[in-house]
């Protein structure tokens, strides 16, 4: 993984500040340029929404409604369609709208997609990409608030990308649709609109390597999408309080970056991994092993796990509000981790 | 509603409604009627803060449809489900108590406007998956059968949902077991942003799914006459033991995919003719003029449930949100099995 | 062979066939029928292990099917898919080597009986869920629209297989995209052990599903002939850019679901029926009394295609399994994403 | 947890050997013959074939086709007829002919089986069982082997259910159905046919109680299912070479029987989690993170996971062997784990 990390360009602040939203469009609109086998499916994608979540705004005036092609409700055959064209060698980007609705499409995902390279031995493979809306904190409800990528990463042949700055967004997504495999792109709702600095024309960001975003010795926090900010906002709270904590953000959860978490925690010697995601079962408890295991003995304290409390998603606010981890929570956390040995 | 969505040539100017019966509908009607506006508002002027699925337009449907039913017949519906809430006998104060996640909501505020439910009135799930509530329809309708009581299911469902997988399958399901289910297709031409032409070739879904092996028809579903025939006819077999129906009711969205949603890719022209014809005023002038009931009847009607409406409010309005202990509960019948 | 089974009254007794075609697809059918019969005779043996999901009985299907094929067009298929994978063109010593778990079978033995494929025949996917292949044809279909080529996409399942969500998805999504693929329907009577009329109360599964929009009929799928014509003119629509069709091709299954399982819930009569006019015999009958041919160069097929059944197998049980090293190559691209 | 625990009847030798298969068998029945509201549904279940793996052979001679019906083959609807007749007071028993089928269901079992109780805030239940037989082993390929239970237990609102023994099964299949939430009861192929004693007439073991089926001291294995027998005999092997280790049965995933796990753990020192499903962020993930976690300090090595390889299920007999765990590859790492401190 050495040489993809040394390919990553540096940010530059004067970037031009756009949301993630009109981050993962330019991804979309380059790739489509560049390349005639780029395509685009899904449910109300065209013009004039160009997309629930306007990842597609534009897209269908500029390329035309062949490439990008709204879609009856039906996710199977979204994902199935998707899985066919790249089997023939192109390189389809599916939209689910929501992640909750892989549930409906979870066959072709899981058993078509992730698999048919390996079933194949190799003489076919799936270039696909999907991207997807994630739900929580908007009173959205149980059924249109999930954080799945568990169940992604629990299925060998997927690989799951989670961004939560525009430009990781843009720079991600770009080198999904030119993955080889089958990836799944999760767009936070909660942080869609929000601006960044983003470079402009082409932009690519390897899959595989985390990103310091804040550097820390005390602790560190092993987080993505949506819980990036709130670590950051726990961590800023913190360093007033003199503990200076480190907030790694994974970007990708497979390929995963062992080694970026490994360094973090022998580092620190202090890890809690945060979430959306239900808790239990969940994306953490497998880097919370892997941080136990691997560190046994040189740890300063248990790896911590902070995700969704184990039931549906609550609709009342109040209640949403504490089902998801978020500053407070994640800032005591490390207060209790700090005061640990 | 034609399924362009112009007004049919003919309309029913007699029917086999009492007196009674078009009141209670009326009522019914001027009930989601009066909850809309008064939520719009609200969602307006910043007093509420919700996701909501406007009914406009779709009001007859359940109206007439559950002058059919019994408390204890089952329905089952979707996130654009409050006509049919309120239609099956929700309570306005627990209906609009949950929508605001208060603890006097039908799930103490926990399930939210798209998953609203309440046994005792018969409505079983509101789900927010399309689809996903059909092959549910199928199991409730079962459980009657298997008991050998006379209950009939509705479950209520959208266009757009004809494209999905469940509704194949429990369609399928239905008419093979013969159960008393009634699929009733709210068809307002639309699936969020794409239109029904835009999402399928087929031009009649009472034909497809009559291929199932099951009685299957076109309704003017803006019409309370048609609505209240076709309901009454496939409702009665059901309970006969005579199996599903398909009904495909043609209506139309008056309004966005949700509230404050943008309405620019539907056909202008199209629009303000359904809104011209909408169908709580045209069953009021049908009242009127065919029925020869009085307006003052009517007017009483109209002030009585927006007064009721406005006390749904002030009551949801007035109650606690859930406390934090409702975090650990209802998850499993017993909090000693959660496993976190 | 009609619904229920039986041979229907009337059969073609002239055909669009050159002599050179129909000799192809004798040879097709030989060859799919040598191959199941030497691998029965393995699996009773002992000599070979695996679960094998028979296909005779079908053998016509493929064979009529891929005459109008080229090399580039797709086609997906089922567990219970040899014939077809034997029709498109794999190579018959990489399609026994990956039934035996070879590290010279079409995917090194890691994909087995259920998941052959071979891109350089065409043949793209074999999957073992039911439903699972029709959407993925749809976007096969759907690059070649795209590309503008003219190549098109033919997706096999079973009667069975018409109950599943996935399966109406795609029909669905084919019709409106007018994308050249072809639903071949092997309408054997049977999914596992539960007949026709026990999984739908459709009687004619071409009837339901021309709702969706597109051309839909049912043909004689033990019949070359009739095979032949209905193949070709959907074929050639597709390939011209008239868009999909579903072929309900009748046929029977002789034998149970997979090898060594019961037949105890088949109807006997009706079982000896078809295997006294199974599709192989059936079919050199005709080419005999029909067509004239002479029965000894049928002879010369026959032993042909044994032949080369048998070097297949000798060569596959003579390959060696795949190395350990296979354990880690195919999850990606790149070895090093392997998470693990 | 404790009361639970105290109810269990103890095994007696002396009772009827039977398969597991017969045992799921019996357990229907008896279901059946106490509760008129309890019946069957799914694929090909009725006789004469009574289930591809036999479970309900019998049944419909018995009960009627009325109350064992044969099905299409439609996930979706099989699982959602299970909830709706469960929604009006039933107590259904659907059957998923093979774990991996569940990925075209998943939106009814995900969906709407876990979440209608809460959503509803309690005023209605799913008092359903899904029966799913879970393969392996066997060369079936990719797409008929997988064990995923992880997607099971990740999803607040299910009972996740695996025995391991023909007598575990009748007692918990017992319970699952009469239990008021959905439980998914996993049968695993490979054992289905072994037989064991099992008691006569009706019988009961609670959910969420795990069980100790070989007491040790040097090192505790916890598994599950199929992997129950690989476990004991890698203990049998390890006993003559003189190490002493503890087999500990979860049995259910869901409830998880946390305190047995913790005080197998604390007594050994070292542990173990064996399962098929896919080690990477599998359900070994969560129990190896709580034990590292609860246990931080106390263990004389790392929590050590043991699951499938991370790819799909390879079809040659060679490669699916290396695939999963079995008893030597356990028995090594349990001698690696006592020679580690
Ligand atoms: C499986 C699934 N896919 C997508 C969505 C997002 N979605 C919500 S409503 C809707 C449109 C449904 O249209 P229709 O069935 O006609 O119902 P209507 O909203 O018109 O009442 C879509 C696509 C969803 N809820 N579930
Ligand atoms: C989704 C799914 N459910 C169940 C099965 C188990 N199964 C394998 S083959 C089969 C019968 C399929 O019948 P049909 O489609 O008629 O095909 P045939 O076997 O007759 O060729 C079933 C139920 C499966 N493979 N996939
Ligand atoms: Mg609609
Ligand atoms: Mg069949």
């Amino acid at each position: 993984m050495m040489d993809r990390r040394s390919q990553e360009p540096a940010g530059a602040p004067e970037d031009p500040a756009i949301t993630m939203s009109e981050a993962v469009n330019q991804a979309l609109d380059l790739a489509m340029a560049e390349d005639p086998e780029v395509f685009v499916i899904g449910e109300d994608i065209e013009d004039p929404i160009g997309g629930v979540m306007k990842g597609t705004k534009g897209l269908s005036t500029r390329y035309g409604r062949e490439r990008v092609r709204n879609t009856p409700i039906s996710e199977q055959a979204i994902v199935g369609a998707a899985i066919g064209a790249s089997l023939a060698g192109m390189r389809p980007v599916a939209e689910v709208m929501l992640m909750d609705f892989f549930a409906v499409a979870m066959d072709q995902v899981a058993n078509h997609a992730a698999k048919l390279r390996y079933m194949s031995g190799g003489r076919t493979n799936v270039p696909i990409t999907i991207r997807t809306s994630v739900g929580g904190g908007r009173q959205f409800g149980a059924q249109h608030s999930q954080s799945l990528e568990a169940w992604m990463m629990h299925t060998p042949g997927l690989k799951v990308v989670v961004p939560s700055t525009p430009r990781d967004a843009k720079g991600l997504l770009y080198s999904c649709i030119f993955d080889d495999d089958p990836c799944i792109f999760m767009e936070t709702m909660s942080l869609l609109f929000i601006r960044g600095p983003v470079p402009a024309g082409r932009f690519e960001l390897p899959l595989g390597v985390a990103d310091v975003k804040r550097a820390g010795e005390d602790a560190t926090v092993v987080t993505w999408g949506w819980q990036v900010p709130e670590a950051l906002a726990a961590a800023e709270v913190l360093s007033a309080e003199g503990i200076s904590v480190e907030v790694l953000d994974l970007r990708t959860l497979v390929p995963l970056d062992k080694e970026a978490i490994l360094a973090s925690a022998a580092k620190t010697g202090r890890v809690v991994v945060v979430h959306a995601a239900t808790q239990f079962a969940g994306p953490g408890a497998e880097i919370a092993s892997m941080v136990s295991h691997d560190l046994f003995g040189r740890l300063s304290a248990p790896v911590e796990r902070l995700g969704a409390v184990y039931s549906p998603v609550p609709y009342a606010s109040g209640l949403e509000a504490r089902h998801y981890p978020e500053r407070t929570r994640i800032a005591e956390c490390i207060r209790a981790l700090v005061g640990h040995s | 509603m034609t399924s362009d969505g112009g007004t049919p040539p003919s309309r029913p100017s007699t029917s086999g409604l009492s007196d009674d019966a078009a009141l209670r509908i009326f009522r019914t009607m001027c009930t989601i009627r009066s909850a809309e506006d008064r939520i719009v508002l609200g969602l307006n002027s910043g007093e509420f803060r919700m996701t909501y699925y406007g009914v406009r337009g779709q009001e007859v449907i359940p109206a007439a449809v559950c002058e059919h039913l019994r408390r204890d017949d089952y329905m089952v519906t979707t996130y654009r489900g409050m006509h049919d809430c309120i239609a099956k006998g929700i309570p306005l104060d627990e209906l609009v108590a949950e929508m605001c996640g208060k603890v006097t909501g039908t799930s103490k505020g926990k399930g939210g406007p798209m998953h609203l439910s309440d046994p005792q009135s018969g409505l079983m799930v509101t789900t927010g998956v399309v689809g996903g509530g059909l092959p549910i329809a199928v199991g409730l309708a079962l459980s009657s059968k298997l008991r050998g009581t006379d209950q009939v299911t509705v479950v209520n469902f959208g266009d757009g949902a004809t494209s999905i997988g469940a509704t194949h399958e429990a369609c399928n399901l239905a008419a093979l077991w013969e159960v008393p289910v009634i699929f009733v297709c709210q068809h307002n031409q639309y699936g969020e942003h794409t239109r029904f032409a835009d999402f399928t070739r087929t031009r009649s879904l009472a034909d497809r799914f009559r291929g199932y092996g099951m009685e299957a028809r076109t309704v003017d579903g803006n019409s309370v006459p048609a609505m209240d025939e076709a309901a009454g006819e496939a409702i009665g077999r059901a309970r006969d033991g005579g199996g599903p129906t398909f009904l495909e009711c043609m209506t139309y969205r008056l309004g966005g995919h949700t509230f404050g949603s943008t309405t620019e890719y539907m056909d202008a022209d199209e629009y303000s003719r359904a809104e011209a014809d909408e169908p709580v005023a045209r069953y009021r002038r049908w009242l009127i003029g065919d029925r020869g009931i009085g307006e003052g009847v009517l007017h009483e009607i109209e002030d009585d449930v927006a007064a009721r409406v406005e006390e749904a409010v002030a009551a949801a309005k007035a109650a606690a949100p859930p406390g934090a202990d409702e975090l650990f509960t209802d998850v499993f019948s017993s909090q000693g099995d959660l496993p976190g």
